[in-house]
């Protein structure tokens, strides 16, 4: 073979740089602050009952609204309590229900999804029929529903907004599969005799992955504010223990007189929900994704 | 060893070594708005052990429904492939699984046509990890092997991912991946369409040092003439979803008999012809929904008369082995 | 006097990779009622080229980096945007490779050759309309204004593309640029259209850049041909001239690796090994020397400039010498006999 | 035709899904009614007579088709808590919501197209990434803090609007968009950045076509191409957007209208909830639910009205 070593030359420039270089290749401060606050918060969350904080439920009465101050590093509210040990309470809900309902939306529809997309025909028309309906209720308003027939708290509120994701999930699995279904190194699979399962695992199940995986970063932005609606509207968890929502709620009388117990969580919320997007972005950009409405 | 040889006596003996027999085989498509078309309307043909057929026509003509046909990928709406006797349109599941490792394919798209998440080493020995219960260093010492036929130093490519190599490497790629069972049947479906005239070339050269490495039967499949030309000892010339001549590859190419083979062979520039001052055809493919009534070609055809739109020319030899569906045949 | 004159003309990109030299010091002139066709492999910044001289690269990451481009007396490259607008369409138009892709696909095709008069002759809607009918009629698309209500995806891929032609000529241009237009299209279509092109152009008179990767096609309309490789010219000559008697060995090599029509069968093609140049890592020297069979040491130092030799020019250290006795032309380290 | 008689075979199709998962999210799921309406504390004889006065106590396909038919004859029961028709309630409620609804939808799109398209034109320019910046910025803040941080600085601080209270058209033009131009903005402010991104994501892509470049070889005004050539076809995902953005803001009214004391669906849905009461929930979500419905198939039409792609395909 004449052509053996000369063909191969030394292979293009990768079009991307490798994953771990990935923030310090886009040298801006965003992503890296976004992943820092991020690191903090959640660690914060799943540390929360052995770092000493107050009571988030009892507080003192005697104190009550006092501004952020070196005693209440975030003050306290109507009732007295630390406002600080209450976000950090707020932030492990937030979180738990964030990485709780995006599993379930993204393990179910994205299952759901590939099913509908690989088989078409009568699994797909199933499928997606039924996730058209589930699409035809405004999402907020069936959580409501669900949530106020379940009852609040912290297991069925993830397990709603969870059920509300399946459509949306299965929609990103089901276009994408199509797309690679279609792809020839798919057709190679099925002509060398691939079974079935090894065609979904190997050959489409990892293309799909980008796709679902930046999908399911934005979610999990829309799943904390998802949390945080319920919760201002007293459908999260149970009073008095804490959600960002719910103490927003309940201080919202008082902006007058203590914004700080109003805005402080509110804060908290945006900078959780800002660092995601942030990060959501990148990664689009990073798989080239389109963006699609949300 | 002389490869010729070995297709001039495939070719005398032909009756028992038919690899490929496709019988009345009819392909139709349902579109998104309903309407049904057909992409391949009664072909018949055969591929004989150790030839290359070439398949040649404009797009839309359904030549590659048709190669895609015979894979059962989908399978034919109706028809026979007869693939070494069996016919593979009436096999259960399992027995057409079983038939898929003699029966492989190459692509156009050469970076469609492997799986960006996957690296070379795997995607070679994919076949033999779904067909040969080998141990993997066996494994690997079959797929180093057929990488270094394709012209890889196996060591350097095994963990790269296809985005890193061109169209002309990947394109090697899938070959390796098609030969590496060594299949009794490749149907290669436009595999230089994509690729510059030097990488073609390439390309084209390497099919034919494996063809006779591994005593291949080819299909391929085509738009480009003068690439058919040379890869193929049979040709079979495609218009809207039927055969309207089939011969060797010589004799097509000095002679053509049907109207549209000649037209299509006028189409060919080349660096010595002046552009003529008439069209070789005029008109343009009509829609496969709704196909022209008689003979399909009648409605460009310099020859037309009205005995050709009540009846359809059947496909019928004219000579030894070179067959045209035409009423009034080029004398 | 030519209709185009481009001297020196560099396109490159700014790229996370480094610069992009797409054109390099591209020179050439077309005379009106002329045809330049320019070939080459894909990514050797043909189409760049063609982009270039409307200034249709975008800015960034296109960076203008010289040259000038001589149309009627003016710089194309220093004039500001909306005198370019003005040129745009009326005195030079452009076609483009996909037919497809080229037409809006929710404007009818009846607007979308009513803007070009709209916009270049201020013609009003009625009356683009009817001149609209008389273009569609001399591309050979009949049937009269019921055509023009008719969206893109309603015609077929040839009469598509005789739309786009439609629209280039409305404002009679002297300098038509069409970058690949036939590529998309089947070879009896393409003649269709390479011959209603040359015919067009016989009626107007205009000047013409045909740019393709098709050796075949750009022969048969060309009247000069330049051979373009890695951003640069690398060979130019009378059409006859340079495929009879080509000094470049890409030239050559190009020719050889397309199957031959009167060979039999199974013959090996001259392929040409490795694979163009990454256009951000142009090598010193000779950039086609890595691939070339004719290369020594001093091809691989210093890039050699673009040599005239009476019409003929060509960027080569070692030229083929035409005066030895000729290779036989399907050597290339094979006996030349048929393979198997 | 044939298309036509399959869309609304599906159309009924769904309908009929709609009112099923209605009706199971409310009778199916765990979570007595009867219990939630009295309180966990009731004692098992008060829940028993509870549920046969509701009854509760019936089959559930017996109830499924008497809640079907009375809901077909527009009966969508009484509010367990002010014995209110639910039908009366909604009908009630309907205009505020939906004079909520298309402010804050045009209060949006003025906003949002202009700055898509000046986004995606100058895409990777400073003004870009101002635009995207802001618009992910809006996109991460909840829609009551967006509310609460308006009532804080034009009401509370400024003075200039009011913090809550409705005033219906009868009291005034003035009036009335003087008290619904806070929760609209409130809720526009949330949308706006869902069609600026999209609006600015399809333009790039339109943008990148190669009709763009053969308009711009054919000398064209930039803002003819921008309009005429790119929006045009871009317009076609925004209607589609704009038609399932409605459900959006829908559940955007429930906190808006909660926030701002405005007496629209939104609102009883979330009293409703708060109260356990579930036949009106019951009766709400039903109608919401199948007026989306409606509106996709109204969006679905203007699309095939106006998309000549479409239109031909179903022609053909």
């Amino acid at each position: 073979m004449r052509s053996a070593a000369s063909v191969l030359r030394p292979a293009q420039e990768r079009r991307r740089a490798p994953a771990l270089l990935w923030l310090r290749v886009h040298a801006t401060p965003a992503p890296v602050l976004a992943t820092a606050w991020l690191v903090l918060i959640v660690l914060a969350a799943i540390a929360a009952p052995w770092i000493g904080l107050r009571s988030p439920i009892d507080g003192d009465l005697m104190d009550t609204l006092t501004p952020p101050n070196a005693d209440y590093w975030f003050g306290t509210d109507s009732l007295g309590r630390d406002i600080f040990s209450r976000s950090i309470y707020g932030a492990r809900v937030s979180f738990f229900v964030a990485t709780g309902s995006v599993s379930i939306g993204l393990l179910f529809g994205g299952a759901l999804g590939l099913a509908a997309g690989y088989f078409s025909g009568v699994v797909d028309r199933i499928v997606m029929g039924a996730m058209t309906v589930v699409l035809c209720f405004p999402a907020l308003i069936l959580a409501i529903a669900i949530v106020s027939n379940l009852g609040p708290g912290l297991g069925n509120v993830t397990i709603t907004i969870g059920f509300l994701f399946v459509p949306a999930f299965a929609r990103i699995g089901r276009a994408n599969t199509l797309v690679f279904r279609e792809r020839e190194f798919v057709l190679a699979a099925q002509a060398l005799g691939a079974m079935v399962p090894r065609i979904l695992l190997r050959e489409i199940l990892p293309n799909l992955m980008p796709a679902l995986l930046s999908y399911a970063l934005v979610m999990l932005s829309v799943a904390i504010l998802a949390e945080a609606a319920l919760g201002f509207l007293g459908l999260s968890v149970r009073p008095p223990e804490p959600s960002w929502g719910g103490m927003v709620a309940s201080e919202r009388g008082n902006l007058g007189e203590a914004p700080h117990a109003v805005f402080i969580p509110a804060l908290l919320m945006f900078l959780s929900v800002l660092a995601i997007n942030i990060l959501g972005e990148r990664a689009r950009r990073w798989f080239d994704i389109k963006s699609q409405a949300l | 060893m002389s490869g010729s040889d070995t297709t001039s006596r495939a070719a005398a003996s032909a009756g028992e070594q038919i690899v490929l027999r496709v019988v009345d085989l009819v392909r139709d498509y349902e579109r998104s708005d309903g309407l049904r078309l057909q992409a391949v309307s009664g072909v018949n043909l055969v591929v004989r052990r150790g030839e290359t057929l070439g398949l040649v026509g404009e797009s839309g003509c359904g030549k590659s429904s048709l190669g895609r046909a015979i894979l059962q990928l989908p399978p034919p709406t109706s028809g026979a492939v007869f693939f070494e006797g069996q016919d593979l349109t009436k096999l259960d599941r399992g027995t057409l699984r079983r038939c898929r490792r003699h029966l492989q394919m190459v692509f156009q798209d050469p970076i469609s046509s492997l799986n960006p998440r996957r690296r070379v080493g795997e995607i070679v020995a994919e076949p033999l990890r779904i067909w040969d219960a080998a141990p993997s260093e066996e494994i690997r010492r079959r797929v180093c092997e057929v990488l270094e036929i394709v012209g890889f130093s196996p060591e350097e490519v095994w963990d790269r991912k296809p985005h890193e190599f061109s169209g002309g490497q990947c394109q090697r790629i899938s070959l390796a991946r098609a030969v590496v069972l060594t299949p009794a049947l490749l149907i290669c479906d436009e595999p230089v369409s994509a690729l510059d005239a030097s990488v073609q070339a390439q390309i084209l050269n390497l099919l034919q040092e494996m063809k006779t490495r591994y005593r291949l039967t080819m299909m391929f499949i085509s738009h480009d003439l003068a690439v058919v030309k040379n890869v193929s000892d049979r040709v079979a010339v495609m218009y809207l979803g039927k055969i309207v001549e089939t011969g060797p590859t010589e004799l097509i190419y000095r002679r053509p008999r049907h109207h549209y083979t000649r037209a299509l062979m006028d189409s060919i520039l080349t660096v010595q012809s002046k552009l003529p001052e008439q069209e070789a055809l005029a008109g343009e493919l009509p829609s496969a929904l709704d196909p022209p009534g008689g003979c399909r070609f009648r409605t460009r055809c310099p020859r037309c008369e009205a005995k050709c739109a009540q009846l359809e020319p059947p496909l019928a030899d004219i000579e030894q082995g070179h067959a045209v569906a035409c009423h009034f045949p080029i004398p | 006097m030519p209709a185009i004159n481009i001297r020196g003309l560099s396109t490159h990109f700014r790229t996370p990779r480094g610069v992009v030299r797409a054109v390099q010091d591209v020179s050439f002139s077309v005379g009106a009622g002329r045809t330049l066709g320019i070939v080459g492999e894909s990514g050797c910044g043909k189409s760049v080229l063609s982009r270039s001289i409307l200034r249709l690269v975008p800015e960034p990451p296109g960076i203008r980096a010289g040259g000038e481009v001589l149309f009627e007396g003016r710089d194309l490259q220093r004039l500001d945007e909306s005198a370019l607008r003005d040129i745009r369409g009326s005195a030079i138009a452009m076609i483009f490779q996909d037919p497809m892709t080229s037409l809006n696909p929710v404007l009818t095709i009846g607007r979308q050759i009513g803007e070009v008069l709209e916009r270049h002759l201020a013609y009003n809607r009625s009356k683009a309309r009817t001149r609209a009918v008389e273009l569609l009629e001399t591309v050979g698309v009949q049937c009269g204004p019921k055509r023009l209500d008719e969206y893109p995806h309603q015609l077929s891929g040839g009469m598509r593309q005789r739309v786009t032609i439609a629209m280039a000529l409305a404002c009679r241009p002297r300098l038509l640029i069409a970058d690949e237009p036939t590529t998309a299209l089947d070879a009896t279509v393409q003649m269709q259209i390479l011959i209603l092109l040359k015919r067009l152009q016989r009626e107007t008179g205009m000047a013409m850049i045909f740019i393709s990767h098709d050796l075949g096609a750009v022969a048969s309309v060309a009247d000069e041909i330049a051979v373009m490789y890695a951003g640069r010219i690398v060979e130019k000559a009378p059409r006859a001239d340079l495929f009879e008697s080509m000094r470049m060995p890409y030239t050559q090599a190009l020719l050889r690796a397309r199957p031959d029509l009167d060979a039999p069968p199974h013959m090996r093609l001259g392929a040409l090994e490795g694979r163009p140049p990454d256009l951000a890592r142009i090598p010193e020297g000779c950039a086609f020397a890595p691939r070339c069979s004719h290369a020594d040491a001093h091809c691989r130092i210093g890039a050699p400039p673009l040599r005239a030799d009476g019409g003929h020019s060509f960027a080569c250290w070692k030229p083929i010498d035409h005066a030895l006795p000729a290779e036989p032309v399907r050597a290339n380290g094979d006996d030349g006999s048929p393979k198997p | 035709m044939r298309r036509f008689f399959w869309r609304l075979v599906s159309l009924l199709v769904i309908v009929a899904a709609v009112t099923v998962l209605t009706f199971a999210i409310t009778e199916i799921l765990p979570g007595d009614t009867a219990v939630a309406i009295l309180g966990e504390s009731a004692t098992p004889d008060l829940i028993a007579a509870l549920r046969e006065e509701l009854g509760l106590d019936r089959p559930l396909t017996v109830r499924y088709v008497e809640w079907l038919s009375k809901a077909l004859s527009g009966d969508l029961g009484h509010s367990y808590r002010s014995n209110e028709a639910v039908s009366r309630m909604v009908l009630d409620r309907l205009p505020v919501t939906l004079e909520l609804i298309v402010l804050s939808q045009i209060l949006a799109l003025v906003v949002a197209v202009p700055l898509g398209i000046l986004a995606a034109y100058r895409v990777g320019s400073r003004l870009d990434r101002l635009i995207t910046a802001l618009s992910v910025g809006f996109l991460s803040t909840p829609p009551f803090l967006l509310g609460i941080l308006l009532i804080y600085g034009i009401s509370v601080h400024a003075g200039l609007l009011p913090a809550a209270g409705f005033k219906s058209l009868q009291d005034g033009w003035g009036a009335n968009l003087r008290s619904m131009l806070l929760p609209s903005l409130t809720l526009a402010l949330a949308e706006c950045p869902v069609y600026l991104r999209l609006l600015r994501a399809d333009m790039i892509t339109t943008l990148q076509q190669d009709f763009v470049l053969v308009a711009r070889a054919k000398g064209l005004e930039p803002h003819e191409i921008l309009l005429r050539h790119a929006l045009k076809l871009s317009s076609f995902s925004l209607v589609t957007v704009i038609g399932v953005n409605m459900g959006r803001l829908v559940g955007g009214s429930v906190i808006v209208e909660t926030m701002f004391s405005l007496p629209g669906i939104g609102q009883m849905i979330a009293t409703a909830a708060f109260q356990h009461d579930h036949f009106a929930i019951q009766g709400v979500i039903l109608l919401v639910a199948v007026g989306f419905v409606l509106v996709n198939l109204l969006v679905d039409a203007i699309y095939t009205v106006l998309d000549p792609r479409v239109r031909h395909a179903l022609r053909s």
